[in-house]
């Protein structure tokens, strides 16, 4: 199935190996991962958040990004989900390609696994489509209550 | 065959009336009819499978019963056949368009408001129907208690009565005070649920007067069944009628202390005015044990509170202002006779509970 | 939670018994026992994420329609800690994902040591949650049927929900240990009124992240089942499919801590 | 015939008394057995039971509505009556009925396989099973559980401060835990028909129950789960108060609805694949015939189980569900109807050229077509969304399920447990009073329903303990029908009861099957096949020989 089902020379291997450098450097991208979502949200949110104050500096990658960018304070705010949710689902495909051994996994794991995320994703766009229309009916009676 | 259903009318057509039982009751709304006639059509199209498919699986059973254990069928019988496949995936797709398109289009109409439409307010609560006309002006409700339910016209006798104008486009705004309930009209074919937290609408026009149904369909505890209430399609003339009655307070409370109460409570008195003796913040003074004390004002003078005081205190406001109070109330709030009994026996009555 | 098949004691012998004490006799090879164990516990997973997702689309009903919940309440959760249990947990799957591998490779000492290394990290992120958890019900920072907030505190201790005193919060010591790390002691007490409905938001924080702790605390009972059968011996080459279920479930928790800790912590 | 070679035994070297029955004795060789078909047995015995008890409740429920007024018991006890007569035949009966019971027993061996992929977790599937029961007659004596089965808030999470609080998180512990036990069966199942196939058994040869089977454990894996976390929330807004789902905490009580039907709307498509996997073997074993088109009914039950997770807000139509996903909803909704209107179509034309016999579970073969053809067209009705306005929560849409789910699922469970009947027990059940069964229920169950369609379009609402005067003689007429359906299943019940003591010994084929389970012998031996079975075409008949000395099939050589 790969080359390491070689090298430890047993025929019929039943799952691929996944060597140990890769595990440590998928460890080490999602520290990275995690301290950017840090690093995002810091920037967007704490207009005195310079950086990661590291060796006698400020480090940073989104307040620089963000600050040449000039975007107004209201885009800025309404990135914060999007770009949060996008380095999350990096750090997931890490986590399930590497550590869950997906990458090296019968398509049928695969299939099933996105395949599932699928459903998820459906529930969620059909329950927030519905509930966004009606919003106002609701808002409307908690402004009678208010007033009276 | 479609023509002739879409001009169906349940009401008159003897023929639609008599078939099977399946009809659906009299038919009112605008919508009702557009309903039907989906409804039909639909119940055609089954009406056609259902016995196609019924012919044909007692012919096969007749027509291919097995004889003797052993037989064998013909070998060249075809397995499958794409052509059939494909015509009876393809035709009910296509007969399901209509169905769709129909139940859509009526659909919108149901639940698109109308502009300018008689506005009535309907709560629910476990386990009645309450109607309110001219922005709470007027309450209608009641409960089933213990009816004879063999006889329909005791029920209705007992059941709260939802009036009407005929020809006029009525919106419901719903609420429920507590569980789910649903809002269902047969003879308009409408239906909708009545959610607490929000606002839920409904409309309809009625094209003819009468007393019709209305349930509750939506399951709310013990006694759901006898949530039920009348709907009455009067005449314009009729419906005035109504509307000043239930809208008379004479009438609705006969009691003038409660009738003062409930002026206390809807007219805008219990935001300034408190009932238990303390002062409300930027408000007025409390109405607890103030009725026949001497008052002083906020020029010196002083005066008894009595019948006069109150109404000129409603009446003009400012002519006196009370000692340690802003000139806060501006309009008299009442105007009737009726009225300033009601309020008047209700502060009074206040001083008596007091002393109790 | 095990997937995977072991020997039937009612069974009576076949061809296949023998070289493999857990290779039950229903299966005709070890392949077709450990791919259907596999996919079982694919399966499983499947479940679970749809199991999370109502609670997700409840997240995103209240955050797409009431974000001044969110606004107020995500300043009662302090980073810091959040910050800590990802790391806690990433490195939990590093060692999990470790074990399989030592596992596979038929070396058990390295597979037991990466087993306790998870336990333990497991063990850590339950006792922050527990400090987490105590702080809110302390400030009654509790989900919508309990939503109390004090602004009077116990003595000696910040309130949190001072706001015009969030540089000084009820967590000196995160803070200060937050600094160390280099994300800057930002206070974490909610600023101003709470909106309408503020509660929500801990109903989202406790539903969320109660669920995942009791997943969390199965995901320990499972290692430490799979432990013992590792200090017994059982795994090596020709058989390690608990393991990597086990690894599997572990790193599903996992990635839902990765979605759950931005969502909750850090978005405002 | 005599002249034919044939293959006198179907797995050779088992004599005729070892079986799966006589493997191992003791009542603990049952209760710890790991055995897919002792499981499968012990899930017949148990939902059976709750079938029994579901149609007690049933009986009391019509006894009720035969009068408006009071008839034998007040509200509260009638609103507890058909509660947990929907709660006990969903959740007990018709979820797990067929594929926990059935399937259990013959999946594996129709695939050729020793056992499922998992047999412990397939036993702790049954003693989930079994808790989940017991937590619903719990709820049962705390008194008091009337929300229905559907378990609309807010009136599920109302304080009552009476018994009803506990009864009603009881039975919603039960069903919490008998989602699971539906999970890890489904699980098991989709993992088994994956893993376990043996050399030969390809995707297309499998019978097509094995498909419907797989795809209802495709929608028990995806589904149920959303079932447990809505139960779970419903179980902290009421406890707890997490303010989810009530209003007064800032909650939506038409989310729940969405929850709910996300998972339950697919749940009857659980309800009623496998019974469409019956009737093809029903029909295609009885008919003796190819089933005509058997790829378009394979992937009619996936497309069926993948489409059923897009419609769900057709419950929901005037549940104050917004305009723009009503209509979406709706017209989704119809192209469910395509793939069912393929199967009934085909069921029909393997009949053409047929040879048709009419043994009991063929006339509950037939009876599913002609119910379930009436429960899939009033469906055109309810998914028409004016239409359905009208119709909505009243006694049409009453009528409408139960035609499928009775009509459908349980005239199949009956039908298929006839039919594997001599394989499950080795003995032949008498037909006569079977056929009678089948006949008592059809018309039972068509006297039921029929009214409750007219009733419906008339506007008669249901869950109404009193109700207009004018309504009462369709109340009658169901009444009368409803007891006629319980007299007959109680007959069908009767009968294969009968058969365990005074049957005669079944042969190993007494239907003329050509699926894997009719070449063990009957019952089964412990381990199905001592190796891997030569898997053919299972709907071709002709390799069958009829044997007049046993009764029953052979196979040429």
């Amino acid at each position: 199935m790969s080359d390491h089902a070689a090298a430890h020379g047993h025929s019929d291997e039943l799952a691929h190996e996944m060597p140990v450098s890769t595990l440590i450097s998928v460890f080490l991208a999602l520290v990275v991962l995690t301290l950017l979502t840090f690093d995002a949200s810091y920037s967007i949110s704490r207009p005195e958040y310079l950086g990661a104050p590291i060796f006698g500096t400020h480090i940073s990658i989104f307040r620089p990004l963000f600050a040449a960018l000039a975007l107004p304070a209201e885009t800025m705010r309404s990135l914060g989900v999007p770009i949060a949710m996008a380095i999350a689902t990096v750090k997931a495909m890490l986590v399930i390609l590497f550590f869950m051994h997906l990458r090296h996994d019968k398509a049928l794991n695969n299939l099933i696994f996105f395949f599932c995320f699928a459903f998820f994703f459906l529930f969620i766009a059909f329950v927030l489509i519905d509930t966004l229309q009606y919003q106002g009916d609701i808002s409307s009676f908690a402004d009678s209550q208010a007033t009276k | 065959m479609l023509p002739i259903l879409l001009a169906s009318d349940s009401n008159t057509d003897p023929w639609l009336n008599w078939f099977w039982y399946q009809m659906p009751p009299q038919q009112l709304s605008p919508f009702a009819k557009g309903v039907d006639a989906t409804y039909y059509f639909i119940y055609y199209v089954c009406v056609f499978f259902f016995v196609a498919i019924m012919a044909a699986m007692t012919y096969f059973c007749i027509r291919y019963r097995r004889k003797h254990p052993g037989e064998m069928v013909d070998k060249n019988a075809p397995t499958h056949s794409s052509f059939l496949e494909a015509a009876w995936s393809i035709i009910p797709s296509i007969l399901v368009v209509p169905m769709f398109y129909w139940g859509f289009t009526d659909f919108m109409d149901m639940r698109s408001m109308p502009d300018g439409a008689y506005n009535i307010g309907v709560t629910g609560q476990k386990w009645n129907w309450t109607f309110s006309y001219g922005n709470g002006k007027g309450i209608v409700g009641g409960k089933l208690e213990n009816v004879d339910w063999h006889d329909k016209k005791s029920i209705i006798r007992d059941l709260p009565a939802m009036h009407v104008p005929v020809n006029t486009d009525i919106v419901l705004t719903m609420n429920s005070k507590d569980v789910l309930h649903s809002f269902y009209i047969p003879v308009f074919r409408t239906k909708q649920d009545v959610v607490p937290g929000r606002y839920t609408k409904l409309w309809f026009r009625a094209d003819r007067t009468g007393q019709y149904d209305i349930f509750c369909t939506e399951y709310c505890g013990d006694k759901h069944s006898e949530m039920l209430a009348q709907l009455v399609v009067d005449t314009q003339e009729d419906f005035d009628k109504f509307y000043n009655r239930v809208t008379n307070l004479v009438i609705l409370f006969p009691d003038p202390v409660k009738r003062g109460e409930y002026l206390f409570n809807t007219r805008g008195c219990s935001q300034c005015h408190s009932l238990d003796g303390s002062p409300k913040a930027n408000g007025g003074p409390s109405f607890l044990g103030a009725w026949g004390t001497e008052v002083s004002f906020e020029d010196g003078t002083s005066a008894k509170m009595d019948e006069n005081y109150i109404r000129e205190s409603v009446v003009n406001p400012q002519a006196k202002i009370r000692k340690g109070f802003g000139k806060i109330m501006s309009v008299g709030l009442l105007s009737k006779d009726e009225e300033f009994e009601g309020i008047i026996a209700f502060i009074r009555d206040l001083n008596e509970k007091a002393k109790k | 939670m095990s997937e995977h098949a072991v020997a039937d004691p009612h069974t009576g012998h076949d061809g296949h018994q023998g070289h493999n004490p857990f290779h039950a006799h229903h299966f005709d090879t070890p392949k077709q026992q450990f791919d259907a164990g596999k996919f079982g516990m694919w399966l499983f997973l499947v479940q679970e994420v749809l199991f999370f997702s109502g609670l997700f689309v409840f997240y995103a009903i209240v955050r797409v329609n009431h974000p001044e919940i969110f606004r107020w309440g995500h300043q009662a959760l302090d980073p810091f800690y959040g910050f800590v249990n990802t790391i806690v947990l990433i490195f939990s799957s590093l060692t999990m994902a470790w074990a399989v591998r030592c596992a596979q490779k038929g070396q058990r000492t390295g597979l037991i040591v990466n087993l306790v290394i998870t336990l333990v990290c497991a063990g850590v992120f339950l006792c922050v949650k527990y400090v987490e958890y105590s702080a809110k019900f302390e400030h009654g920072f509790l989900w919508a049927g309990r939503f109390n907030p004090h602004t009077e505190d116990h003595a000696g201790d910040h309130s949190a929900t001072e706001g015009t005193t969030s540089h000084d919060s009820g967590h000196a010591d995160a803070s200060h240990a937050a600094s160390a790390e280099g994300h800057g002691g930002h206070a974490h007490g909610p600023v101003g009124p709470p909106p309408k409905n503020a509660g929500v938001f801990f109903s989202i924080y406790f539903g969320m992240t109660g669920l995942h702790a009791i997943h969390v605390i199965a995901g320990i009972a499972a290692i430490t089942w799979i432990l013992v059968r590792s200090v017994r011996g059982d795994f090596g080459p020709d058989y390690f499919g608990p393991v990597d279920y086990v690894g599997l479930y572990w790193h599903l928790v996992d990635l839902v801590w990765i979605y759950l800790f931005p969502m909750l912590y850090l978005i405002e | 015939m005599a002249t034919v070679d044939v293959v006198r035994s179907g797995s050779a070297g088992h004599t005729e008394t070892d079986n799966y029955l006589t493997h191992s004795k003791g009542l603990l060789s049952w209760l710890l057995t790991l055995d897919h078909k002792r499981i499968g047995v012990m899930y017949l015995i148990a939902t059976s039971a709750a079938f029994l008890l579901g149609g007690f409740f049933a009986l009391m429920v019509r006894t009720e509505l035969w009068t408006t007024g009071r008839t034998i018991m007040n509200h509260d006890t009638y609103n507890q009556m058909f509660t947990l007569h929907g709660a006990v035949m969903v959740f007990l009966f018709i979820i797990p009925g067929i594929p926990a019971a059935l399937g259990n027993f013959i999946l594996p061996i129709m695939l050729g396989a020793k056992d499922v992929a998992f047999p412990r977790l397939n036993l702790a599937s049954f003693y989930l099973w079994m808790m989940g029961a017991t937590f619903f007659l719990a709820a049962l004596s705390f008194t008091g559980l009337d929300t229905g089965w559907t378990f609309y808030t807010p009136y599920s999470t109302t304080d009552f401060g009476t018994g009803k609080d506990n009864a009603i998180i009881s039975a919603v512990m039960g069903v919490f835990i008998l989602g699971f036990s539906s999970i890890f069966t489904g699980l098991n199942f989709l993992v088994t028909i994956h893993t376990m196939r043996p050399p030969g058994m390809t995707w297309f040869r499998m019978p097509l129950f094995l498909w419907a089977i797989y795809s209802t454990a495709i929608i028990q894996v995806l589904a149920t789960p959303v079932l447990a976390i809505t139960l779970l929330l419903l179980l902290v807004e009421k406890t707890l108060g997490f303010g989810i789902f009530d209003p007064q905490l800032g909650g939506d009580p038409v989310l729940f609805q969405h929850f709910f039907w996300f998972y339950s709307h697919p749940a009857v498509y659980i309800m009623i694949l496998p019974a469409m996997g019956v009737i093809s073997e029903l029909i295609g074993v009885n008919c003796r015939r190819h089933i005509f088109g058997y790829r378009f009914i394979a992937y009619s039950s996936v497309a069926i189980a993948l489409l059923g997770f897009l419609v769900w807000g057709h419950h929901m139509f005037t549940s104050g569900q917004s305009k723009l996903a009503s209509v979406v909803f709706s017209a989704i909704t119809f192209s469910v109807a395509i793939p069912s209107a393929i199967k009934i179509f085909n069921w029909l034309s393997t009949m053409y050229k047929g040879s048709i016999t009419f043994n009991a579970p063929f006339l509950y073969a037939l009876s599913f077509m002609f119910l379930f053809t009436i429960g899939g067209l009033t469906g055109l009705f309810l998914a028409t969304l004016s239409v359905d306005v009208h119709l909505h929560d009243t006694y049409f849409v009453v009528a409408h399920f139960h035609y499928v789910m009775v009509g459908g699922a349980l005239t199949s469970f009956l039908g298929g447990l006839f039919h594997w009947w001599p394989k499950i027990s080795g003995k032949m059940y008498s037909e006569t009073p079977a056929r009678i069964s089948a006949l008592l229920v059809f018309l039972g169950f068509n006297l039921t329903f029929l009214p409750q369609f007219v009733m419906g379009t008339r506007g008669m609402p249901r869950r109404y303990y009193n109700y207009l005067p004018e309504f009462e003689p369709f109340h009658q007429w169901s009444t009368i029908g409803a007891y006629v359906l319980g007299a007959g299943a109680l007959l069908a019940f009767a009968t294969v009861i009968h058969s365990i003591f005074r049957g005669k010994p079944a042969p190993m084929n007494p239907w003329g099957g050509a699926s894997l389970e009719w070449t063990c012998s009957s019952p089964p031996p412990h381990n199905n096949f001592d190796k891997a079975p030569s898997v053919e075409d299972c709907y071709d008949y002709d390799k069958l020989v009829w044997d007049e000395k046993t009764g029953g099939y052979l196979m040429r050589k």
